[in-house]
């Protein structure tokens, strides 16, 4: 432990932008707004490159937070390899996104609201990423649902925004339930919440299997699952985009739903001893990747394709984790991060040139209008789709190799994953036939390309999009084994290049499918044509919000209106106090009958009573000593 | 021990307690206010006859005095009594005991 | 000093009554009075925290006098961990019941502000008396000021929700008040150190006793209140003025609860918890469940209240530690929230006039503070970490899920279904289309007494968030004699919040 | 022992017997139209020395007066205190109710201090002869005051039924008193309690002890003698309702103590469960009855029925802490119920012009001081704590509870909850805010005179000290209790018993 990095300053920047943006934002002219908004991501990053240079891993505790009998929790701060990564790609992007708002915000008059909150999130991640123990982990897990709640529903006037926002939040809180029920696990097992702790603890009996650890592995999951959205609670994210397009970016893309990757991650150690929760975890992420990629295929709304296409790469993720290849699955994180930012911010460009629409179908022929953005969006989708040598071959071929050498339920998922490589690059390339080629459908021509503000994130995130494979290819298992362990089946070299030439073969197959259905031919809804049963399907995204509604939404507000409130609240509780009132008054009526106002019924009533009295007290004697005669001898 | 030829106190007791019944009932059937109030006065020489009896048994004159004192109280009842069945009179105009009924439940 | 705090602290709101009372009812004068008597309280039990050593717990600032000799009642009043910070809440809120009453009360200032200070007098009272007929008598008489407010100041029909709140707490206190009379026939004592030594030792047969700590639980459940005694609250809510429906709900009873039914039969109270465990968490749900469908705001606030009281009744009857001081430091987190949203929602009805959900609608244009202090104070009350109801509720429910996994999950379902009635609330209220009634009225944001009152309740709300070892370290030296005593009783195990002896 | 003169002995009853002789006597001399206040005043400060006299007495040694016919002890001078202060207040009460056209009213003040003479000689016979003069002395008194108001239909019928019935139970008392000197040969209550136990015929001891009951529980207005307390309250001019719910029921409770607790004590078997059974009627009757009641008066005369049941559960307490608590209660009682009539007096008119519950519709907005001095009484009569009616409460179930009747406590604390609901309905009433249109807003309250306010001050203040400082009075009623014990029994009465005790 040498000398202090001063962890505690990269997530506290960021608050001290929101507080100053917060309460003063409203007076402070525009730039000095963006200016404090700028520093706080760029001041956590210097001190993230800062902190790098020292020896890793480096944790720093500034004292307690919470005591209480047994129950005790350190605000703890740990850099290692992992969370250095993630903090990189989150201060790194977080800063190019800012620099990006700058521009798109310009003229919105929730300015300093938007920046706020924005370095709200940015404090958030960073401390659940920095954070020594499971419950700081949560505090910023919460935090950045709040952060997404607030800038999902920036525009609040609008109510679909606003609906988003809720919708989004209240997901998210049914993945933290399942988080706080896998904290309790593992307070009550181990007594402690911090990880170093938990390692050696589990560390400590190995014959601890089964049961526990998968519960406390699943509960975890379905966090995950809740924060990443994976398969059951993924409803929120494509909704999500009715936030601004860099809150997308930064949030929907590149650091917020990642966060159940690092969650799964940091907490190898539980999820290697039960491969029953590994398995889960595989087959929900190759789940979720075709789900979604098939949704994708037919999306109209640039947004909403990338935000399906995000759910599917996350889906890569998990099932990267899920056959314990965590680096290759951390890999593929950051280089997603990359270029899906970039391909955000590149669309949030071409609706800023066409004038806030945001439907394919309207949009064409830009690459003539917006050239920067055109080279800047291909470099993206050539490198989501896996062109050879692109961020994303690297990184989604290891987690596809390593799927492959798992086992038999390891092939299956590799052959899914191959199927939705083919389709991710399909509805890329649709994507990008759409908006730039073909001649231009919207009726008002004047697209014009973005400010530089806005061009200058997009070229950076180009290059990183590129060259981001290169940085991993061969050295990143080795970087993150000390955290994260290291995977020991290596394909043999043959196999290893076969798997690449499918994967290859699969992103081609999906660019010349794009290219003859929406290149030759202008028409969007070619591919409904075969099988318009499928394509209604899909465009209703399966049914499955008002399935959700259906099962749970509908049940639980008619349950509590009709049966609980008014039945238990208003007939039951409230008919028994009113029948309680009910027999007080009635006996007091009758009683009230009593006093008819004649004198001789009043009389009749005293001399009963007198009667029973009197039987009352002579009783024992009139019949129990009757044998008793009158002693009265008279003289 | 032969009958004593005085009847035995008893049977003096046993008529104090059929007269003060007569007056109990007299109370409740009677419908005029003069007659229920005779009736208690009944009930009050009853009493008398019980305190006669048990003096002359005690051979204790205290039982008289205290018979004495029951008729003078008696006598200052019938006083009010009288004044307020007047009052009562003047005011509803009727000595039916069931017709003063203006204050009922 | 030390000994007079607490009868100065008793006695200060009490002057402030009496001076209220014959001073005249012109320009403001009972209101500034009442300001100044709640702020000298609020002063005076700030005295508390400061002077209280946690070294070694038990009661401190103890004042034992003999009041009357023959049934022998004594004015024993004292604080410890447990009610420590009880009485500084009670101190707090009485100003920010002032405050908040200063524009909603027009008519009768006099009548309305002397009833508050002596609802705020019986309040210290039950905190600090430590005779049961001390504490008793304070009980009652919390009772008659809040009924004849809710009756003078009734929105819609104040008597009849006044007599139900009486009724519904003043029944079931006789069996109480019996129960107390029995105990003392059997130890001859009020006090409740004596009566807690008595009963451990045997003094009262174990069948009498049964009965006795029904009698006990009953009132302060009503009190609290718990799921199926909560008639009164949702009327309440809904008719009494705002500074005193803030004070009604939730503390006196879960205190009382702590205090002298746990405190005072440790053996029967560990016998019932089950069942107050399954009445808190049905509690919690039924409250979530009809705060989701409720139309008028004062009634859904109410039902939200009743869903986090059964919260804390649930960590109440864990019979842990942490439980035990989670429930506590939940109860002033839970205070300090309802207090806010009541003045928030006060400033709505002011400005606004209508207490219908549905007449709102995209208010956070209009009164943008207002609309950030909501969001704030509700993220506070769905238990957002970094603010104040996260870490109460997170004490209870780790706690409880040591007991039972299956209640303490049930209870964790709260969780979400809180976040669902409070953003639904603001979704309704503040965001949205701009309903006509927003558009129309020529509303104005928060005024300085309101914000006077609001902004450092949110500070406050972010400290007890951050830091709360301030208010742990305190308030955990009370429940540590019932923990060990429960350790020591031999068929008892030692019920911490971890079974398996792994700790640090 | 009798070293000091009989006179003094009786000096309260003379000093009263002269003031009302001189009444009568002034009152005939004055010219029939000149005011009669001034006869008020007179009968006021005579009633005032007697109050004196009766404390003065306290100095004299314990002893009985007139060949063992009269008594003074403190139990005496306790009562003589509390009907003196009856009166007073009550004739200061009707100074200023009478109206002024209102013919004889000398006969009236007179007619109170006689009544006062009754109820003092009541409460000091300790022969049965005195006990059925004074007994009769102070019922043809109020028999006369109930039909004052002759001119309205309901003032004689009030007097007629109370007469009727009131001599037919005064019947049943004396045909007890004969029983009870055929089975003992003696009047005197002392030799009573000697002789009564080993009596030759115990069938004639146990029928006096029923027939007095009767007599006895009729004039407290007890459970199944009560039909005739809520048609005489109604009729009767209300400061005399406050003379006759109090002073004669405080007598008639002095008696009865007498009866069971010295002459009787061998009979608790039986005595002890009818006055549980009666206690328990008169409280359930006089509650449900008055739950639906809408005219005030007859409401309180029910609250008066169920106040009587209130104290005999006091008769379950064995020894000293049963009397002291009968005894606190009749003070705490009178104190309570001589205000809230005066009250009634000034708001419901002389002649009842408001008499329903709906008149008193905010009261408090009209006169506050008449309004929360109305809302401070029915607040006594509920039981609240740091109120005369909680103490003579709480003192009475205590004895109960002590005397191993837990069942009588609880059903009697139940009641006083049930009793709250029709309190609250008259006391919100009064709180309630007056819609303008309400008839009872525009007919303005009689201006208060000075007599009344003295009144309704004295009243107040009585209220409150036994509600804050009842040790005083509970000391009294203690020491009171402790010279009611029988003297010990003699040793052994001689084994054979003598059938016939034949005395010279």
């Amino acid at each position: 432990m040498n000398e202090s990095l001063h962890l505690w300053l990269i997530p506290l920047l960021p608050f001290i932008g929101f507080l100053l943006n917060g309460l003063l934002g409203r007076r402070l002219p525009k730039a000095v707004v963006s200016a404090i908004a700028l520093l706080a991501p760029l001041g956590s990053f210097l001190v993230v490159l800062l902190a790098s240079r020292a020896a890793l891993p480096h944790s720093e505790s500034y004292g307690n937070w919470i005591t209480v009998g047994p129950l005790n929790i350190d605000l703890t701060f740990v850099l290692d390899q992992l969370s250095l990564i993630m903090l990189l790609v989150i201060t790194g992007v977080g800063f190019l996104i800012h620099i990006y708002s700058v521009g798109y915000m310009h003229d919105d008059e929730g300015y300093w609201r938007y920046f706020a909150y924005l370095n709200l999130f940015l404090f958030f991640m960073t401390t659940l990423v920095l954070a020594g123990n499971a419950l700081l982990m949560f505090v910023g897990w919460e935090g950045v649902g709040l952060a997404s709640y607030l800038l999902i529903g920036f525009w609040f006037q609008k109510k679909s925004a606003s609906d988003a926002g809720k919708k989004a939040f209240i997901v998210n809180r049914i993945g933290d339930f399942g988080f706080l029920i896998g904290l309790f696990l593992l307070l009550a097992n181990f007594g402690t919440l911090s990880f170093s702790d938990l390692a050696q603890k589990i560390a400590a009996n190995p014959t601890m299997t089964g049961g526990v650890l998968t519960a406390i592995a699943l509960c975890l999951f379905i966090g995950a699952t809740g924060k990443s959205a994976q398969l059951p609670l993924y409803v929120w994210l494509p909704d999500a985009m009715e936030g601004p397009t860099p809150v997308s970016a930064l949030i929907h893309a590149a650091t917020m739903v990642t966060a159940g990757v690092y969650m799964v991650a940091r907490t190898h150690f539980i999820f290697d001893r039960s491969p029953l929760a590994l398995s889960v975890v595989a087959i929900i992420g190759a789940a979720t990747a075709l789900f979604a990629a098939t949704i994708g295929l037919v999306q109209t709304d640039i947004k909403r394709v990338l935000a399906y296409s995000t759910v599917s790469q996350l889906g890569y993720m998990f099932l990267g984790c899920g056959v314990a290849a965590y680096s290759a699955a951390i890999f593929h994180l950051m280089t997603h991060a990359f270029f899906k930012a970039l391909l955000f911010l590149a669309a949030g460009s071409v609706i800023h040139a066409m004038g806030g629409e945001q439907d394919m179908r309207k949009m064409g022929g830009l690459r003539t209008k917006t050239p920067i953005t055109f080279w800047t969006m291909t470099m993206a989708v050539l490198a989501i789709s896996g062109f050879p040598f692109m961020s994303a071959f690297f990184s989604k071929d290891a987690i596809l190799a390593a799927a492959f050498a798992s086992g038999s339920l390891g092939k299956l998922l590799w052959f899914v994953g191959l199927v939705t490589a083919g389709l991710t690059a399909f509805y890329m390339f649709r994507l990008w036939y759409l908006t730039f080629f073909g001649e231009t459908r919207s009726h008002d021509a004047h697209s014009h390309e973005s400010p530089w503000s806005m061009l200058g994130p997009l070229a950076i995130l180009a290059v990183l999009s590129v060259g981001g494979g290169w940085i991993g290819a061969g050295r990143f298992g080795a970087f993150l084994s000390p955290v994260l362990g290291t995977k020991t089946e290596e394909l043999t070299g043959s196999l290893e290049y076969i798997m690449m030439a499918l994967a290859v073969a699969a992103g081609a197959l999906g660019w010349f499918l794009a290219h003859r259905m929406y290149h030759q031919r202008s028409a969007a809804a070619q591919l409904a044509a075969p099988a318009p049963a499928g394509y209604n399907l899909l465009q209703n995204k399966y049914y499955v919000d008002e399935f959700y509604n259906l099962i749970v939404v509908k049940p639980l507000l008619t349950l509590s209106k009709y049966f609980l409130e008014w039945v238990v609240d208003f007939a039951i509780l409230g008919g028994l106090a009113w029948l309680l009132a009910g027999i007080a008054s009635l006996s007091g009526a009758i009683l009230q009958r009593w006093q008819s106002g004649n004198i001789r019924s009043y009389a009749a009533w005293l001399a009963l009573g007198a009667a029973v009295l009197l039987y009352f007290v002579l009783a024992p004697h009139v019949f129990g000593a009757a044998s008793l005669h009158l002693g009265m001898a008279g003289h | 021990m032969h009958l004593s030829p005085e009847v035995p106190l008893v049977w003096y007791l046993l008529l104090s307690a059929v007269l003060f019944c007569l007056g109990v009932v007299g109370f409740l059937i009677k419908r005029n206010l003069i007659t229920v109030f005779m009736s208690i006065e009944l009930m009050l020489n009853a009493v008398n006859l019980s305190f006669v009896t048990f003096a002359h048994q005690w051979h204790d004159v205290k039982g008289q005095i205290f018979v004495f004192f029951v008729m003078v109280v008696a006598a200052a009842e019938a006083a009010v009594g009288l004044a307020i069945i007047i009052a009562v009179f003047r005011a509803r105009a009727t000595l039916a005991v069931d017709r003063i009924d203006l204050m009922k439940l | 000093m030390d000994s007079m705090i607490l009868t100065l602290i008793l006695l200060a709101p009490l002057a402030g009554a009496i001076l209220v009372a014959l001073l005249p009812d012109r320009s403001k004068l009972p209101a500034w009075l009442a300001l100044i008597s709640t702020l000298v309280t609020f002063g005076l039990a700030l005295h508390l925290p400061a002077h209280y050593d946690a070294a070694h717990p038990g009661f401190q600032f103890v004042v034992n006098k003999p009041w009357i000799e023959n049934p022998a009642i004594f004015y024993h009043v004292g604080v410890d961990g447990l009610s420590l910070w009880l009485v500084v809440l009670v101190g707090l809120l009485g100003p920010i019941g002032v405050l908040a009453s200063w524009k909603a009360i027009q008519r009768r200032e006099k009548v309305y502000y002397s009833l508050f200070l002596v609802q705020q007098t019986a309040m210290l009272g039950v905190f600090i008396s430590l005779d049961l007929m001390v504490y008793y008598g304070f009980w009652e008489l919390s009772l008659v000021p809040m009924a004849i407010l809710i009756a003078m100041y009734g929105r819609k029909n104040g008597p009849a929700a006044a007599t139900k709140f009486f009724l519904f707490t003043f029944i079931p206190s006789a069996p109480l008040l019996v129960a107390i009379l029995y105990l003392y026939s059997r130890t001859g004592s009020f006090q409740f150190p004596d009566l807690r030594t008595d009963i451990a030792v045997g003094a009262v047969p174990a069948g009498a006793l049964f009965w006795v700590a029904l009698a006990f639980l009953f009132a302060f459940a009503v009190k609290v209140p718990v799921f199926p005694l909560h008639g009164w609250l949702a009327d309440t809510f809904s008719e009494a003025p705002v500074a005193m429906a803030m004070v009604v709900a939730g503390k006196l009873g879960l205190y009382s609860m702590l205090r002298f039914h746990v405190g005072l039969f440790p053996v029967q109270a560990h016998n019932i918890a089950p069942l107050l465990i399954a009445l808190g968490v049905i509690g919690i749900l039924y409250g979530a469940c009809l705060a989701l469908v409720q139309r008028d705001y004062w009634r859904f606030l109410a039902f939200a209240a009743m869903s986090h009281l059964g919260l804390i009744t649930v960590g109440v009857y864990g019979f842990t530690l942490t439980g035990w001081t989670g429930a506590t430091y939940q109860i002033l987190n839970n205070e300090l929230i309802d207090a806010a949203l009541f003045v928030l929602l006060g400033a709505l009805e002011i400005r606004y006039a209508t207490s219908q959900i549905a007449a709102y609608g995209g208010l956070a244009n209009r009164v943008p503070r207002l609309a950030t202090l909501f969001v704030i104070v509700s993220l506070a009350m769905i238990g957002l970490p970094m603010l104040n109801g996260f870490i109460g509720e997170f004490l209870i429910l780790s706690s409880t899920f040591t007991i039972s996994h299956s209640w303490a999950i049930a209870a964790t379902v709260g969780v979400i279904l809180s976040a669902a009635y409070m953003l639904w609330m603001i979704q309704r209220v503040f965001y949205g289309t701009e309903s006509k009634l927003a558009a129309e009225s020529p509303a104005t944001d928060l005024r300085l007494s309101e914000q006077l009152v609001l902004w450092p309740i949110a500070v406050l709300l972010l400290i007890m968030g951050v830091a709360p070892n301030l208010w742990l370290r305190t308030i955990e030296t009370a429940p540590k004699p019932i923990v060990l005593q429960q350790a020591r009783s031999a068929d008892q195990p030692a019920v911490t919040s971890v079974p398996m002896e792994v700790q640090r | 022992m009798n070293s000091i003169p009989d006179i003094y002995r009786i000096l309260p009853e003379v000093i009263l017997t002269i003031t009302g002789v001189l009444v009568m006597l002034i009152d005939a001399s004055l010219a029939p139209l000149t005011s009669r206040r001034t006869l008020g005043w007179f009968a006021t400060i005579g009633t005032g020395v007697a109050y004196l006299a009766s404390v003065w007495q306290l100095s004299l040694p314990m002893g009985t007066g007139y060949s063992g016919t009269v008594e003074t002890s403190p139990f005496t001078v306790f009562f003589h205190v509390l009907i003196c202060g009856i009166v007073i207040v009550t004739l200061l009460l009707s100074l200023d109710a009478l109206p002024e056209d209102s013919h004889h009213q000398g006969e009236y003040y007179a007619l109170m201090v006689f009544g006062a003479v009754g109820m003092c000689l009541l409460t000091a016979a300790t022969e049965l002869l005195v006990v059925f003069i004074g007994l009769e002395i102070s019922s043809i008194s109020t028999y006369i005051l109930a039909g004052y108001r002759k001119q309205t239909g309901k003032g004689p019928e009030a007097a007629i039924k109370y007469f009727l019935l009131g001599s037919f139970a005064t019947a049943f008392l004396l045909y007890g008193i004969a029983m009870v000197f055929g089975a003992t040969g003696t009047t005197s209550i002392y030799d009573i309690a000697r002789q009564a136990a080993t009596a030759q015929n115990q069938l004639l001891v146990e029928g006096a002890l029923a027939m007095m009951l009767v007599g006895i529980l009729f004039k407290v207005s007890a459970a199944p003698f009560h039909v005739w307390t809520p048609d005489v309250y109604e009729g009767a001019p209300s400061p005399v309702v406050a003379l006759m719910s109090t002073g004669p029921k405080a007598a008639a409770f002095a008696f009865l103590l007498r009866l069971l607790y010295e002459m009787f004590p061998h009979l608790r078997h039986l005595w002890s469960p009818v006055l549980w059974v009666v206690a328990v009627l008169s409280m359930t009757i006089g509650n449900l009855a008055a739950l639906r009641q809408q005219n005030v008066k007859r409401m309180l005369a029910y609250s008066a029925i169920a106040h009587a049941g209130y104290l005999l559960a006091a008769f379950a307490g064995f020894g000293s802490t049963g009397i002291a608590a009968a005894t606190f209660y009749t003070a705490a009682y009178a104190a309570m119920n001589v205000g809230i009539f005066a009250l009634v007096t000034i708001a419901g008119g002389y002649n009842d012009e408001r008499p329903l519950i709906a008149d008193y519709k905010g009261l408090i907005y009209r006169s506050p001081l008449l309004g929360s001095l109305i809302i401070f009484f029915l607040i006594s009569l509920i039981g609240i704590p740091f109120t005369g009616g909680f103490f003579g409460k709480f003192y009475s179930f205590t004895a109960a509870v002590g005397g191993g009747a837990v069942i009588l406590a609880v059903i009697g604390l139940l009641n006083s909850g049930l009793a709250a609901a029709y309190y609250l309905r008259l006391a919100f009433a009064v709180a309630q805010r007056p819609d303008e249109e309400d008839r009872a807003v525009r007919t303005p309250i009689a201006p208060i005179g000075l007599g009344i306010i003295t009144a309704l001050a004295l009243a107040t203040i009585a209220t409150l000290a036994l509600g804050i400082v009842p040790g005083g009075a509970l000391h009294a009623a203690e020491t009171g209790a402790h010279t009611l014990q029988p003297s010990p029994a003699p040793a052994s009465v001689p084994a054979e018993v003598t059938v016939i005790q034949t005395t010279p």
